[in-house]
């Protein structure tokens, strides 16, 4: 029983790691039709930027205040980020503009090679560290109750709690600023919202900036979590499964998917696996997906799409 | 010598109801197709005219009502058994294959006709291409007649609207088909498509003896060439009969004036 | 053919930029070195300063006047771990220069793909502690090479450790042990051994893959943390061993229980994880880290110093460094051993290359001159023996270093021959291989 | 009944069902005929249509047709229409081609001066035409159609369908096999073969009858002299009551064997054009002017480097292009070089497009052809010849020989013909190809037939030195200025109309002191034009009142002023002031013939009052007038049109 | 502008309907063919066959299969590459546990067990579309990863997952030497795109293409939606299958499968999309430029560098190549979404009227 707990919590905890990263692909989705694959290479190129500030910042300034250190790189690599989104919607999408889904996903696929190729090209292809204070150590929950106790991983709960804040705060931005009315007005219907004058370009800028920014925030906590290095881009197939069971357009549905194929997953490799030979998560969570696909091709919280003759 | 003569009921639509959850688009509507008719259901914009077509050709299933085809039950019928009990329809926003030449276009109205399987159609020769020219030739005769032979190899998507529009026809004309569905066939043409039109429908009737069953915004061309004419109202059927009758009444009247007046 | 022409340009333009040792000068011989690297990708940290210190043994063996006065010369070409582009790579460089001596593909699957060719082109293919374990067989496989040391023989040696921890390995019945591994074919190498040794002593084996690239954990090390074995191998790579650690800190499972294959056992592996790794071992066939040992100082003086070394200082001596630089001299040895019989002085052929590799002995003289002394253990290879040592030590992670913790180790030859023999002749049946007698050997 | 039986009927070929029973029995395998139907070019050989047209032969007979009958044939160029002209032959009967596109009243006309019993027509649309005027034809006992399509209600037991009576024939045939034959014996060479109507630029039609014999003769000159062989191709497209459709399409083909390709429709003769890519070619100047109007405008489109790419080689080939057509030593080999590097890169391209490729004799004739039009497609490697004949001569009187091209001749008189001029300047022909005579008309016959055998052609021209025939105009529009000098508008509207901008021109001095003129824009060309500029415009009178279009205009017309400044003959003749009508001049309105020449009384009449303001120096005149659409609805067109004066030039004395 | 067709009409079906109506293109391909098997083996070197021609020719194969199902049925795969896999041990089993198997049947085999696996995994396109499909099949490429990893059947027991065939021989011809390969994978790619012409020229194509354009109207038409999906899944897991039999068999000797991983359906889906979809040149327009431009890349940059006096490391070599890579992907996607194919045919249509423009 405790092991079950455990392991659903462990589910959680990294379903909830798995929304952070399927909310990026959500928002553009949401307002720009892209199904933005350049979204895990986003999160490395974010991180790899946190990381390398953060090294290069004492070296630069000379002082060793670690604190110090990370905000600033914090606020460099937000600047990264947004001069980043700024370029993509600028040099490429602008010009994607109405062609098909599969089209504007492989111009994501270009963009993640390039994004690829600059991040390790200035920051280097090591091994990077992300050290913003994480405890690393496990606690232990309910001892008095099971024998053992129930593991709790610090530094996941924390994490989580960071994914829930930035979707409390991203449905704050959504509902109660102009920006975010409008964001949403897009993602409705981007004839409509532009003929009410939203400047779709502008518009379509921000929320890559948005998007940037929860990329860097899925990337300091995977790259606290992993170390900062190539295979962090790969986490965007981890979290594919996600945001097919939430649905394209759902941010509520990026983190219930999250959760939801977390805990599916762990569940899965820990009492499943063993008997056919394990390492069955991930496709595993893609099945799982599929299966709700079946029930509910739209996903559970997307739209439900009506043929029109 | 009149070469068509109007027969007994093909087509039998009895107390169809549908909703799409809870919104109500057609409510117990009843009526008849004859065979070698022109039947035409016309009615406002929201009459549901459209949907009716669509219970009919099995894209939508009503609720409740039956469909009668030739003596046979119907009323599950999806869009493929509609189409291989001899039923075509053209569209209201076309619906063309945008990626093919007009060629192709109508080819595939021929698809129900077409048996070579997958490995003789691959290697081509023999079988496959015997039957690809045998409905060549058929299709060759559906432009000769709808005269397209001028843009028989263009894509479609490079087509004015008119043109569009009869390009869709003769793909429904290539299943050779006992009924055929037409959804407002001259909305968004000029007069002088709406005449060409017209004439290629009475000409389809006429020659091929092709039940002819069409939905109509426009009261005005409809009366002249149908037979038999529906008048639906916010789903509900208000008039039927002869154009002149539908003409006399009072109910179509009011509809007509209160909507478009 | 217009690429070809451009081929040729650009393998030019890399000869000039790999620095003065290439030169007109020195024109006379020279042998050449097709090189099969990654500085890119998922893997570019491990592959980096394997690649560093491979280069800068080339280096200084030309500074050191080459083999015989034959200055080995290369050329890079990146093959970012992917084996396509690694087949791209070998045949655009093996004929070049006279041909290529001798390839190592840094890879499980380029090694299998070359492989096949490497009959065909008669270059060896030499895969120093990597690589089919079976290919230690020379009458089977020919051309290929896993000197140093193979994973069944790295497991061998684990399992031996644990065993002489235990005090014994009648002490090892009933013991738990979880292979932690990457799933691929890298990763299932050691499964094979250990369920013998798991069945000659009767512990109890447990196999947890972990999906490419390993940074998705968490189920299996709350299996672990179920199963509470006694020990965990890890068999991963790049970044699935520092996740590993970090989980296994996460789930409070102690690293000092843990035992690293020597891919999982070097400085990237552990670095980010710093203190969370302290007590963490890892096997190390041949070598370690050695910052101090001679080559290391001879490299930093000849070459570093001087401008001319590849890579950053600090890492020259760190454990993959050294790999790197261990297997370029074997490759270098085998030169010097082929010259001794087909021309001192000679650029020899890649089937000349093979017969040098084949007749390395490196005793501990020879070990010494090369200021390696300390740092490995003789090699010698045979014809039926392509591996030519089986010397491995345990070294374990403080938190800032690797230290050594164990003395050395020999793969247990009547463990592994059997398997070994068994493998290759499955492998000779599929192929349609006639094994080598040994007279064949003296040919 | 067979094809070698057909072929017995040899003897001299001296009639066209003879001729055709020949080519069945020599080349029965060879395609005779070809349609473009149904997608692909469907093909008849020469022995199945002499089946079919001995099987429709029958079927007349059999309703009723005879020796002497008068058959009228309605539509496009289908195959079985111009099969029909040879079955009629065949029983002795008189095909009599009618324009297709002419209205209900104007057929009324021939149908009734040519006592016409039989119509064949094409389509359900002309049987309307037909059903229309019956009753003023009381002569007209059977329509029969080609293509049955929306006929099933027409339930006149007049009317019958083409395939009712082809099988009735074979029946007929069958029962008797002796009759067709014994009737194509019957037939002889000067009985009347084909009667073609006037086109009317003076008066009423008139019914020109023409003999098995001369028409032969005509077309037998015509292949003799361009080595015609069995292998041309021909395009049909040309309406088929047009002498020149008959000469190429009918008589030559059958003299000489070639095929003939009917075109799919109005709308894709430039794409079957393309597809069949004859080796033989016959058009009037309008058509080569369309074709050019079309290249300059599609290639302002194009890049600047292939904008500039043909206009280089256009230069090349306007230096050379002729002559080396005609095979003259005197180009320089640099010249030839870049010729053969445009001929490459642009002219055999270009031919390809225009459907060309394949050309090795193209005619044109009807009317007088530009020189630069003229020269346009000679230098690009067209071996474009002009010819001069009317309908009274089987179209064939004069012939530009190969290598002898001369741009403002028609050529030399063809083989058997005496041509010589009058001493008014009218040119007089005399031989085998003149007409029997006009139908049912002695008065207009004699008037045309002087005693001596010399038929009176109306034009005005002179033979230069090498004995080729100069047409300057029509004899009795050659007119003079106030001050003496010789005024042929013809010639300076000919000049005007090359402009790519210009549609249709007409000029005015007879009698007057300068020479002023009508211009008609080029929708087409300056709508593009337009477009490219950002000019908005509604139409027609919009664009052709724009001031920018007045100043492109007047820029052609000055241009023209200065092309004539250099001939002392016609230098007097320079355009002083012009206008651009409101509305383009229409057949429907009567300002052109069918055939799209211009009525010059007619409009001159019409437009009074802007020839009036063109001569008392007004700036601008009000003009309304009354059109005829399509639909046979009118209209009214008004504008205000502005009167542009244009620069002269001195008269350039020519160096001696 | 070297097209000259006047007098080239057809008078029968027969020879409107030829898989290339026009002459000069007839001629042109025949040509190239011609030269694929005679000139090329004559003229380039093992370099050139092993490293780029036999790849390019098998992913010509497998873009030819990823063509057939996203360009011409409009149903997205990023599964292509389990297709492969599924061919190529399917293949390798029915070869090592077969006696005499013949190699060339094996690999048909092997595209059949493909084409099977096709139809299951292609089954959820009948609930699901778009996108939304694209993740389905991602399943199908994880699921058959784990599957050739974990289940020692199919590797026959190899302990590592890893398996290798000997030399392949074909009615007595032993595919050995580069040039062996070359000509075996080019004859049996000429085929499949003879076959493939034939298919999407005929009835199956335009069902297909129908399904693409406008399911509705196709299914009003008669067209059965789920056979046409399935039947696309089927052929295209058939050529996916034969493909990466061919891989395996051919190109690799051995292999493991990450041969086949989602980064060799990416590379598929790019060959497909930058090569043009619905077109069957694209895809050996798009296998062309994938195969070759990151080599050309890879080995023009050092030049490049040289040029400027920049001495340029295998590192940034590679990661200025896979920027470049990339940015060419979105500036083709932006200057023709539609492929190579379309600019090649909008340049032959070009040519056709040249010189005018249009």
């Amino acid at each position: 029983m405790a092991f079950f707990l455990e392991t659903l919590l462990g589910g959680l905890m990294s379903g909830m790691l798995y929304s952070l990263v399927a909310l990026g692909f959500v928002l553009i989705f949401k307002a720009s039709g892209v199904f933005n694959f350049a979204q895990g290479a986003m999160v490395l190129f974010a991180a790899l930027a946190m990381a390398r500030f953060s090294e290069w910042i004492p070296d630069w300034l000379g002082m060793e205040n670690l604190f110090v250190a990370n905000l600033l790189a914090f606020a460099v690599a937000v600047v990264v980020m947004f001069v980043v989104a700024w370029l993509i919607e600028r040099l490429a999408l602008r010009y994607l503009v109405n062609q098909e889904g599969a089209t504007l996903l492989m111009a994501t696929l270009g963009i993640a090679y390039v994004l690829d190729g600059i991040g390790q090209t200035i920051f280097g292809s090591d091994i990077y560290k992300i050290d913003v204070g994480m405890p690393k150590d496990p606690v232990m929950m309910l001892e008095s109750v099971f024998e053992g106790g129930i593991l709790i991983n610090k530094e996941d709960f924390i994490a989580a709690l960071i994914a829930a804040l930035l979707v409390i705060s991203l449905s704050i931005f959504f509902q109660k600023t102009a920006t975010g009315r409008a964001l949403r007005a897009v993602a409705d219907d981007h004839q409509a919202a532009q003929s009410i004058g939203i400047p779709l370009d502008r518009i379509w800028v921000i929320v890559w900036c948005v998007a940037g920014i929860t990329a860097l925030v899925a990337g300091i906590i995977w790259g606290s979590k992993l170390g900062v290095q190539f295979s962090l881009s790969t986490i965007a197939l981890r979290a594919l499964p996600v945001v097919i069971l939430g649905g394209l357009t759902s941010v509520p549905g990026a983190i219930i998917g999250g959760l939801i194929i977390g805990v599916g997953e762990k569940l899965s490799e820990v009492y499943l696996g063993p008997y056919v030979g394990g390492g069955i998560e991930i496709w595993f969570a893609y099945m799982l997906a599929l299966v709700f696909l079946l029930f509910r091709p739209q996903g559970l919280f997307g739209e439900k799409i009506i043929d029109r003759v | 010598m009149n070469g068509r003569k109007i027969g007994e009921v093909i087509l039998d639509l009895k107390n169809i109801s549908l909703s799409f959850g809870g919104v109500k688009a057609l409510t117990d509507i009843s009526f008849d197709v004859r065979e070698h008719e022109i039947r035409a259901i016309i009615g406002p914009n929201g009459a549901g005219k459209s949907s009716m077509l669509n219970v009919i050709n099995g894209v939508y299933r009503p609720q409740q009502g039956d469909i009668i085809l030739r003596g046979e039950h119907h009323a599950n019928m999806d869009s493929y058994g509609a189409a291989k009990a001899g039923l075509a329809r053209t569209f209201q926003n076309i619906a063309l294959f945008k990626g093919m030449s007009v060629l192709d276009n109508i080819m595939t109205g021929r698809n129900l006709k077409m048996k070579a399987n997958m490995l003789q159609q691959a290697i081509w020769f023999g079988a496959a291409q015997r039957e690809e020219l045998e409905h060549r030739a058929k299709v060759e005769e559906i432009i000769d007649f709808l005269e397209i032979q001028h843009i028989r190899k263009t894509p479609v998507g490079r087509l004015p609207y008119g043109l569009q529009k009869r390009v869709d026809l003769a793909r429904a004309l290539a299943m050779e088909p006992q009924i055929l569905l037409l959804d407002e066939p001259m909305a968004g043409m000029n007069v002088e498509e709406k005449q060409d039109m017209c004439r290629f429908i009475l000409d389809v009737n006429d020659q091929f003896g092709t039940t002819v069953v069409l939905i109509e915004h426009d009261m005005g061309v409809v009366m002249d060439i149908s037979d038999r004419v529906v008048v639906l109202d916010y789903g509900k059927k208000i008039g039927d009969g002869t154009p002149d009758e539908v003409r006399a009444n009072p109910d179509v009247i009011s509809a007509y004036l209160g909507a478009s007046h | 053919m217009k690429l070809r022409k451009l081929a040729a340009a650009a393998s030019l333009v890399a000869i000039g930029l790999s620095g003065a040792l290439t030169t007109p000068a020195f024109a006379a011989e020279e042998q050449f070195f097709p090189l099969l690297v990654y500085r890119t990708g998922a893997y570019a940290p491990n592959g980096v300063p394997w690649a560093n210190g491979f280069l800068d043994y080339l280096k200084l063996t030309n500074a050191r006047g080459g083999v015989n006065g034959v200055k080995m010369i290369w050329e890079e070409c990146e093959t970012g771990y992917a084996t396509d582009r690694g087949v791209e790579c070998y045949e655009r460089l093996k004929g070049k220069h006279g041909g290529g001596t001798a390839v190592q593909p840094l890879s499980t699957g380029i090694t299998f793909a070359l492989t096949e060719k490497a009959p065909v082109d008669k270059i060896p293919v030499i895969t120093a502690g990597y690589g089919r374990s079976e290919s230690q067989n020379g009458a089977v496989f020919g051309w290929n090479f896993p000197l140093v040391g193979t994973y069944w023989m790295g497991a061998d040696v684990l399992v031996q450790h644990i065993a002489k921890k235990e005090g014994g390995f009648d002490k090892l019945k009933g013991k738990k042990v979880a292979l932690v591994y990457h799933d691929s074919p890298y990763g299932k190498e050691p499964i094979a051994l250990l369920q013998e040794r798991a069945k000659m002593h009767g512990f109890d084996l447990s196999l947890l893959p972990v999906a490419h690239p390993g940074v998705e954990q968490k189920a299996t090390w709350l299996q672990i943390r179920q199963n509470k074995p006694d020990y965990v191998f890890l068999w991963g790579w790049g970044v699935m061993n520092s996740t590993a650690l970090k989980e296994a800190q996460a789930t409070g499972y102690p690293r000092e229980k843990m035992y690293g294959v020597w891919w999982a056992g070097a400085e990237p592996d552990v670095k980010d994880v710093g203190d969370g790794a302290k007590g963490y071992n890892a096997l190390a066939m041949q070598h370690g880290a050695e910052p101090d040992s001679k080559v290391v100082k001879e490299i930093l003086e000849k070459l570093h110093a001087k401008g001319q070394g590849t890579g950053p200082k600090e890492e020259v001596g760190q454990v993959l460094y050294m790999r790197g630089l261990i297997s370029s001299m074997l490759q270098v040895e085998a030169v010097r051993v082929a010259q001794g019989r087909y021309g001192k002085g000679k650029r020899i052929t890649g089937e000349q290359m093979r017969w040098g590799l084949e007749n390395l002995d490196l005793d501990q003289k020879a070990l010494d001159g090369m200021g390696l002394g300390g740092v490995m253990r003789p090699v010698k290879t045979s014809c039926l023996d392509h591996m030519g040592s089986a010397w491995a030590r345990i070294h374990t992670w403080d938190g800032k270093k690797w230290n050594f913790t164990s003395d050395w180790y020999q793969g247990d030859e009547k463990v592994l021959r059997p398997m070994v023999m068994l493998a290759s002749a499955k492998y000779a049946e599929e192929k349609k291989i006639k094994p080598r007698t040994p007279e064949d050997c003296k040919k | 009944m067979s094809v070698s039986q057909s072929g017995r009927a040899s003897g001299p070929l001296d009639t066209f069902p003879r001729l055709l029973l020949n080519h069945a029995a020599t080349r029965g395998d060879r395609p005779a005929t070809r349609e473009k139907y149904l997608g692909i070019w469907q093909t008849w050989n020469w022995s199945q249509v002499a089946e079919e047209v001995r099987a429709m032969a029958c079927g007349l007979a059999e309703l009723g047709f005879k020796r002497g009958d008068n058959l009228a044939l309605i539509g496009d160029n289908r195959p079985r229409l111009y099969w029909a002209m040879c079955a009629a032959q065949m029983l002795g009967g008189v095909p009599v081609p009618l324009y297709q596109d002419a209205v209900a009243t104007e057929m009324a006309f021939v149908l009734t001066d040519g006592e016409i019993r039989f119509a064949i027509v094409e389509d359900q649309e002309q049987v309307d035409k037909m059903l229309e005027i019956k009753d003023q034809c009381p002569s007209l006992q059977h329509i029969l159609y080609d293509d049955p399509r929306g006929m099933r209600h027409y339930t006149q037991t007049y009317l019958q369908g083409l395939d009712e009576v082809i099988a009735m024939g074979k029946v007929h045939d069958r029962n008797q096999p002796d009759f067709i034959v014994g009737e194509i014996a019957n037939g002889r060479p000067e009985d009347v073969a084909v009667m073609l109507y006037t086109s009317g630029t003076t008066g009423k039609p008139k019914g020109v009858c023409q003999t098995h014999e001369t028409f032969i003769a005509a077309a037998q000159s015509g292949v003799g002299f361009d080595h015609l062989t069995d292998q041309e191709d021909i395009l049909s497209y040309l309406p088929m009551a047009w002498v020149g459709d008959h000469l190429f399409s009918y008589a030559q083909a059958l003299v000489a064997g070639f095929t003939i390709n009917c075109p799919e429709s109005g709308d894709t003769v430039m794409t079957d054009l393309r597809e069949i890519g004859p080796t033989y070619y016959f058009a009037p100047p309008r058509v080569f002017e369309n074709l050019l109007t079309t290249v300059m405008i599609r290639m302002e489109d194009a890049g600047a480097l292939k904008r500039n790419m043909f206009h280089y080689f256009m230069a090349v080939a306007k230096r050379c292009g002729s002559d080396i057509l005609d095979g003259k030593s005197t180009v320089s080999s640099t010249d030839r070089l870049l010729y053969a590097l445009g001929n490459l890169m642009i002219y055999g391209p270009l031919r390809n497009v225009l459907g060309m490729s394949r050309i090795r004799v193209a005619y044109t004739a009807g009317a007088a052809i530009g020189p630069d039009l003229f020269r346009f497609y000679r230098s690009i490697g067209v071996n474009l010849k002009q010819l001069y004949g009317a309908t009274e001569t089987c179209a064939a009187v004069c012939l530009q020989p190969d290598r002898e091209i001369k741009f403002d001749s028609v050529g030399k008189p063809a083989p058997g013909v005496e041509v010589k001029i009058a001493d008014n300047g009218e040119v007089l022909v005399r031989g085998k190809l003149l007409l029997k005579e006009y139908y049912k008309r002695p008065k207009d016959t004699a008037e045309a037939i002087d005693a001596e055998g010399w038929f009176h052609t109306g034009d005005a021209g002179f033979f230069d030195e090498d004995g080729h025939l100069k047409i300057i105009d029509r004899a009795k529009d050659v007119g003079k200025l106030s001050n003496g000098a010789i005024f042929a508008p013809n010639y300076i509207e000919n000049k005007l109309k090359f402009f790519p901008h210009i549609k249709e021109a007409v000029c005015f001095g007879h009698d007057r002191d300068m020479v002023c003129a009508f211009i008609n824009i080029d929708m087409g060309a300056v709508g593009n034009w337009a477009e490219r500029r950002g000019l908005p415009y509604s139409g027609y009178t919009d664009l052709a009142g724009k001031k920018e279009v007045l100043d492109l205009v007047r820029e052609c017309v000055e241009q023209v002023n200065a092309e004539l400044s250099h001939d002392a003959m016609v230098a007097e003749t320079q355009i002083h002031r012009f206008l651009v009508l409101h509305k383009e001049l229409d057949p429907d309105d009567d300002e052109l013939t069918r055939t799209r020449k211009v009525r010059r009384g007619f409009i001159s009449e019409k437009y009074n009052v802007l020839i009036d303001a063109l001569y008392s120096g007004k700036t601008s005149q009000f003009i309304e007038t009354q059109v005829k659409f399509e639909d046979g609805r009118t209209g009214k067109v008004a504008a205000d049109l502005a009167i542009l004066e244009v620069k002269t030039y001195p008269t350039m004395k020519k160096a001696a | 502008m070297f097209y000259r067709e006047n007098g080239q009409f057809k008078t029968s079906y027969k020879a409107d309907q030829q898989a290339f109506a026009i002459p000069q293109d007839r001629w042109a391909i025949y040509a190239i063919v011609a030269f694929a098997f005679i000139g090329v083996p004559l003229l380039v070197d093992e370099y050139m066959f092993r490293a780029i021609l036999v790849p390019f020719l098998i992913l010509s194969l497998a873009a030819l299969g990823v063509n057939i199902l996203v360009g011409y049925c409009g149903q997205i795969t990023l599964g292509a590459g389990a297709s492969m896999a599924v061919g190529a041990y399917a293949a390798y089993n029915f070869l090592i546990r077969v006696d005499g198997m013949p190699a060339l049947a094996a690999i048909l085999l092997g595209g059949l067990v493909a084409a099977a696996a096709g139809i299951v995994f292609g089954a959820p396109s009948l609930r699901v579309r778009g996108l939304y499909l694209a993740v389905a099949t991602l399943a199908a490429q994880f699921f058959w990863d784990w599957a050739f990893l974990r289940i020692k059947w199919f590797t026959n027991n190899a302990s590592s997952g890893s398996v290798s065939v000997a030399d392949i021989s074909l009615f007595g011809w032993t595919i050995s030497t580069p040039t062996d390969k070359y000509l075996f994978s080019l004859g049996i790619l000429v085929v499949f795109a003879v076959m493939a012409k034939n298919l999407l020229r005929g009835n199956m194509g335009r069902q297909w293409m129908a399904i693409r354009d406008m399911d509705v109207a196709a299914t009003v038409i008669g067209i059965r939606p789920m056979y046409s999906k399935l039947t696309a899944f089927a052929v295209s897991s058939f050529y996916l299958g034969v493909a990466g039999a061919l891989w395996g068999f051919v190109n690799l000797g051995s292999w493991e499968p990450a041969a086949f991983s989602i980064d060799r359906s990416l590379q598929l889906l790019f060959m497909v999309i930058i090569g043009g979809m619905g077109a069957i040149s694209g895809s050996f327009f798009g296998a062309a430029f994938i195969v070759i431009l990151p080599i050309f890349l890879n080995q023009m940059l050092p030049l490049v560098g040289s040029l400027f006096g920049l001495e340029v490391s295998t590192a940034l070599v590679s990661h200025v190549e896979v920027i470049i890579f990339g940015s060419l992907i979105v500036f083709f996607l932006i200057v023709e979404p539609h492929g190579i194919a379309r600019l090649w045919a909008t340049g032959r249509e070009k040519l056709r009227l040249w010189p005018f423009p249009h």
